[in-house]
């Protein structure tokens, strides 16, 4: 029956965050999404600033020179991090999206242990990558100096 | 047994006023539920608090609110299990609030219907018993489990910043009956699930199997709806195994038979 | 079912960025280790090193690829995040067709720019 | 004014028996107009607490029978079962087993792909048709799903009823009912009304009735004017969940669940040597209460005396199986796994076998009127209930009466009028009378009061002078209830205000059920009565009847339908 004044809690975007949503997938959930938006952003702008080397070596060069300075070199190692996550989670979940490393259907038995447990495993190992990954870039970012 | 004292936190609203939080204190037992504390409360200190409540077993699926934090059925949490000091309750969330603990549950109802969650076939009337083998059973048996009580719905992510989006727990009933081996209607059903709001913005936050207090596991259902539904994309997709051939069985020797009448038909 | 068809494309195109971009990210980004290791390393930024991919047949297509590929992945998704927040259909509607166009144009920019290169260094 | 909403039938509870109507009216009737009333949600009613089976025949081929079903459950019924409407139940009910499973329900199978039965008390042939321990959850859900490829059904979920409204000669006109999500009160408009609102179970402290199940169908009968029949039957499971008396289901000793007393004992070998725990729900409850009255209870301070429901024999893979609600709910609430620990349990009050007045096609003697399920007493339990066969009457009446309204939209097409006093009469008692200021006494005061005396005074045992005594309280709390406040005065959502509805239905019914058995002076089925032992079918061979008449009871009987076997000695 219809209700005749209603309120919504508070929803969009900050519900994301919390509102029982504690689990380590739902915050994964969250990371990729704002990381794929990140990754678009740059995008965006890598293709405008690599346009750039049409217009000659001494273009490009400036452009360079200009680019290299610790605090782009390090807005560019969070690209590169943000690509780290979003690829190797991306991956994770184009397994899991086809019904992958979750189990099969299967009779509940109490107190339920389900998919998130059976996908656990996958997910670790590839937070662990994920790890793995943006520590190298982190290292030659800092001790090789790129 | 002592009694200890828990305060219960309840986002209170009434319709036209701020929603405001108001504290009780509640004198628990262990053993004792939510839902006992909230009775209590009704009955001792405040008449006006207003819950759904019924079956006190976990099964009805009608006093889903957000304890704690979590989206959970407030007759099988056990007070002292969460907390010995406050715990805090609250409608549950991405549904809108008629008053009090009580939400508006019926968006859920009417995606839930959206999706034609009930046996499309050819066969309703027929006469002869149907087979269908304890392995096809396995196959939907775990997402019929589902007793709608809008945990999981509460829980999910996108239904946060999509109002409009199935939700887990339409689209499990969707995949529960396209895995019934009594079933045909995938085809009538892909339309809607591979709609907009649908499959597309789910991506495995597993909330809704984390609240599900039944172990449907929502999840689990819609990724393997996913595979489907690429599956039938490109031609691959199977219906679920034969239907067994029964041999007849054995005729049981111990069974009695009935007396005879005793009263003579006139 | 057209959206289904999005969806599976969008998966598969993930897939594929991740094999070409991860080759792509381990040049600019790991170019520390790759100078330890390689010894006829060419910097990734410098002139050179860019002529030497811009003028590279494979590394052109495979640009082109990631771009195309990146964008509709892109797009896609920022238009899914952008259409739960934002109600009604008619609106919806405006913003998948500025995502369109948008990944469209960028398409075209970007690949006027590798081919371009590859025309002009070549 | 109660704003008007016209339908072309009513269907009042939204159970198996009502939905399973609303089904069977909406695929015969292209585009009926059924409105279908309940005061919870759809799918949140009592049926989807049964647990263990539904009773029907379907293998005859392996040795079962429907004349084996029929005397099973006449014998069951301590003979006081109308033998014509068992044996239309007995040979209806395997269809609405096929029927269901071709509508989706998921029971479960055998290996070559039958439908799986077990054993269930009183039965000579397992055939509670089982989907794992959720059989009543699972049927609620297929029928709610089927229902929602039929269109042309109006729901008033949360819409409590308080008054059906009757003309002079007893023909339904409409019911008077109020949104609980606004408060308004409506007048929904019908020619025709199935009562399906199930029993009166929350009568009692010690219950496994959801908590809302208060009888307000058979309430608002009995003050329509229509008979309450039989309700002094009230049967207790033997196996309710110490402390909350959450079910059971009989379903553990048909896999194989002993009963045992604080010795270690089975103790059914004393009473029922032949079935064991398998015996009839009387039998048993009856066991069990001589056992903890007798001091072979288990005991323990601040909770009711007990004995042990053990499946620890059983091994977890059948539990898992067969059982999984049993065990998550023994888990949950009282941290016990019964796969290796024997649970708590105790008789528990569990089923109404009386109910509105029907005849053998669920028509109530007022025009118009109908009634399904436990609401009704078509006569098929008699005395005492056969495990299984609830679920299965919901079914099978349920359609029954579905047909027969369909029938009935048919030819009946007027909609007698509704005089305006009547409407505003229930206004005014719910809006002024209830709402209104004044009144002191708290309705949860004397709720708790009822229960307890219906706990004490109209037990498993019984006897003349407690329950007298039992009739004055309920008496005194009926007249206590005339000053009772509402302190609630909002209109939405005003859950304190059904409550108190809910509390006068429950003294209504209380006051019938205690004078029916005070009046029945012998000890048949789940009637016992210590001081009359024994069964008398020369004096009370007969179903009881009553009704109101002014502030007091009418009470009558009439005789039973004996068309196949005549009474014997009911022994197991």
């Amino acid at each position: 029956m219809a209700v005749s004044e209603k309120t919504m809690r508070p929803s969009g975007i900050l519900r994301w965050l919390g509102g029982g949503r504690r689990g380590l997938e739902g915050y994964l959930y969250v990371i990729h999404r704002i990381s794929g938006l990140a990754l678009l952003m740059f995008l965006m702008m890598h293709v405008f600033f690599t346009g750039v080397r049409l217009l000659g070596e001494e273009a490009w060069s400036g452009l360079m020179e200009m680019a290299n300075n610790p605090v782009l070199h390090f807005l560019e190692y969070l690209v590169y991090v943000a690509f780290a996550f979003h690829a190797v989670n991306g991956l994770r979940l184009i397994i899991i999206e086809l019904a992958f490393g979750i189990g099969p259907p299967d009779e509940p038995v109490y107190p339920y242990k389900g998919s998130i447990h059976k996908q656990r495993p996958l997910m670790l190992i590839a937070m662990v990558i994920v790890g793995i990954l943006i520590f190298a870039g982190g290292f030659d970012l800092v001790a090789m100096g790129h | 047994m002592t009694d200890q004292t828990v305060t219960f936190r309840v986002r209170r609203h009434q319709p036209g006023q701020e929603d405001a939080w108001q504290e009780y204190p509640v004198a628990v037992h262990p053993g004792m539920t939510v839902l006992d504390g909230l009775q209590q409360i009704k009955e001792q200190q405040d008449s006006s608090l207003a819950w759904r409540h019924s079956c006190r077993m976990g099964i009805c699926g009608s006093c889903g609110m957000v304890i704690n934090g979590q989206p959970g059925l407030a007759c099988n949490t056990q007070v002292l299990d969460i907390s010995d000091r406050r715990i805090s309750l609250e409608p549950l969330s991405n549904f809108p609030v008629a008053r009090d603990l009580v939400p508006d549950l019926e968006p859920m109802f009417d995606k839930h219907r959206s999706i034609k969650p009930f046996l499309i076939a050819g066969q309703q009337d027929g006469d002869e018993p149907l087979r269908q083998s304890p392995r096809q059973l396995t196959d939907y048996l775990q997402f019929s489990y589902c007793i709608k009580c809008g945990a999981c719905m509460a829980a999910c992510p996108t239904l946060a910043s999509d109002a409009d989006f199935l939700g887990p727990m339409p689209l499990t009933a969707a995949h529960r009956y396209n895995r019934d081996s009594r079933d045909d209607g995938f085809d009538q059903r892909k339309q809607s699930l591979g709609d907009h709001h649908s499959i597309s913005h789910c991506h495995y936050a597993a909330e809704c199997s984390k609240v599900c207090p039944k172990g449907v596991d929502p999840a689990k259902a819609i990724q393997y709806l996913k595979r489907d539904l690429v599956l039938d994309l490109v031609g691959l997709r199977r219906r679920p195994g034969p239907v067994p051939q029964g041999s007849p069985g054995t005729p049981r020797d111990d069974i009695p038979k009935a007396p005879e009448f005793t009263v003579k038909k006139p | 079912m057209r959206e289904t068809k999005y969806w599976a494309l969008n998966l598969l195109a993930g897939l594929l960025i991740l094999v070409l971009l991860a080759q792509h990210m381990a040049v600019m980004q790991l170019d520390g280790w790759l100078e330890k290791w390689l010894a006829d390393w060419i910097p990734p930024l410098s002139w050179p090193g860019l002529v030497e991919r811009g003028t590279n047949l494979i590394q052109m297509v495979s640009y082109v690829l990631l771009l195309g590929l990146g964008l509709f992945h892109g797009f896609y998704g920022l238009n899914k995040i952008l259409a739960e927040f934002i109600q009604g259909d008619q609106k919806r509607r405006i913003i998948r067709l500025g995502c369109t166009v948008m990944g469209i144009l960028l398409f075209v920019v970007g690949t006027t720019v590798t081919v371009g290169f590859y025309l002009v260094n070549g | 004014m109660a704003r008007e909403v016209i339908h072309d039938v009513l269907i009042l509870g939204s159970g198996l028996a009502g939905l399973r109507a609303a089904v069977e009216i909406a695929r015969r009737v292209e585009g009926a107009d059924i409105g279908l009333v309940s005061k919870v949600q759809l799918m949140r009613a009592h049926s989807v607490c049964a647990e263990g089976g539904t009773g029907a025949v379907l293998r005859e081929d392996l040795g079962d029978s429907l004349d084996l079903h029929a005397w099973d459950t006449v014998k069951g019924s301590d003979f006081l079962a109308d033998q014509d409407v068992v044996y239309r139940f007995v040979e209806q009910s395997p269809k609405e087993i096929h029927q269901l499973d071709r509508w989706g329900l998921p029971w479960s199978r055998t290996e070559d792909g039958h439908i799986l039965q077990r054993d269930f008390g009183g039965h000579s042939y397992p055939r509670a048709t089982m989907a794992a321990d959720k059989t009543g959850f699972f049927e609620m859900q297929t029928l709610y799903d089927t229902l929602q490829q039929h269109g042309g059904c109006a729901r008033y979920d949360e819409v409590f009823a308080s008054r059906i409204l009757v003309n002079d000669e007893g023909r339904f006109l409409g019911l008077s009912v109020i949104d609980m999500a606004s408060g308004e009160m409506l007048t929904l408009r019908g020619r025709a009304l199935l009562i399906a609102t199930g029993g009166a179970g929350t009568l009692y402290g010690f219950t496994t009735y959801s908590d809302t199940v208060s009888g307000d169908g058979l309430a608002m009968a009995y003050r329509a004017g229509l008979a309450l029949e039989d309700t002094e039957f009230i049967q207790f499971h033997p196996t309710g969940l110490i402390p909350s008396g959450i079910l059971m289901t009989e379903g553990c000793r048909g896999e194989g669940g002993y009963l045992r007393n604080n010795q270690g004992e089975r103790f059914m070998q004393h009473y029922a040597a032949s079935k064991m725990e398998l015996a009839p729900r009387d039998i048993i409850s009856r066991a069990m209460m001589t056992e903890i009255l007798e001091g072979r209870g288990f005991h323990q301070d601040g909770e009711l005396d007990h004995l042990q429901l053990d499946m620890t024999h059983l091994g977890a893979e059948r539990i898992h199986q067969r059982l999984p609600l049993i065990r998550e709910v023994a888990m949950k609430f009282i941290g016990m796994d019964p796969v290796d620990t024997p649970v708590p349990v105790r008789p528990v009050a569990h089923y109404s076998m009386g109910g509105i007045e029907t005849d053998i096609d669920g028509a109530c003697t007022a025009p118009g009127i109908w009634a399904a399920g436990e609401a009704a007493c078509v006569s098929l339990h008699g005395a005492n209930r056969l495990g299984t066969n609830s679920t299965a009457e919901c079914l099978v009446w349920g359609a029954i009466c579905g047909e027969k309204i369909a029938g009935f939209l048919g030819e009946e097409p007027g909609l007698p009028d509704l005089p305006a006093d009547l409407v505003a009469a229930e206004e005014s008692r719910i809006f002024e009378g209830l709402l209104g200021p004044g009144g002191s006494a708290s309705p949860f005061e004397i709720r708790h009061q009822l229960r307890d005396a219906m706990d004490q005074h109209l037990g498993v045992y019984r006897d003349g002078a407690s329950m007298q005594q039992g009739l004055d309280k309920v008496r005194e709390l009926k007249a206590a209830f005339k000053d009772v406040q509402v302190e609630d005065k909002s209109r939405v959502y005003n859950t304190n205000l059904v409550r108190a509805l809910e509390l006068e239905n429950l003294l209504d019914l209380a006051e019938v059920a205690v004078a029916s058995a005070l009046a029945r002076e012998e000890s048949r089925g789940a009637h016992a009565r210590t001081d009359f032992p024994d069964r008398d079918d020369d004096n009370w061979l007969k179903h009881t009847l009553v009704r109101q008449a002014g502030d007091g009871l009418d009470i009558r009987y009439k005789p039973v339908a004996i068309t196949h076997w005549e009474p014997v000695e009911r022994k197991y």
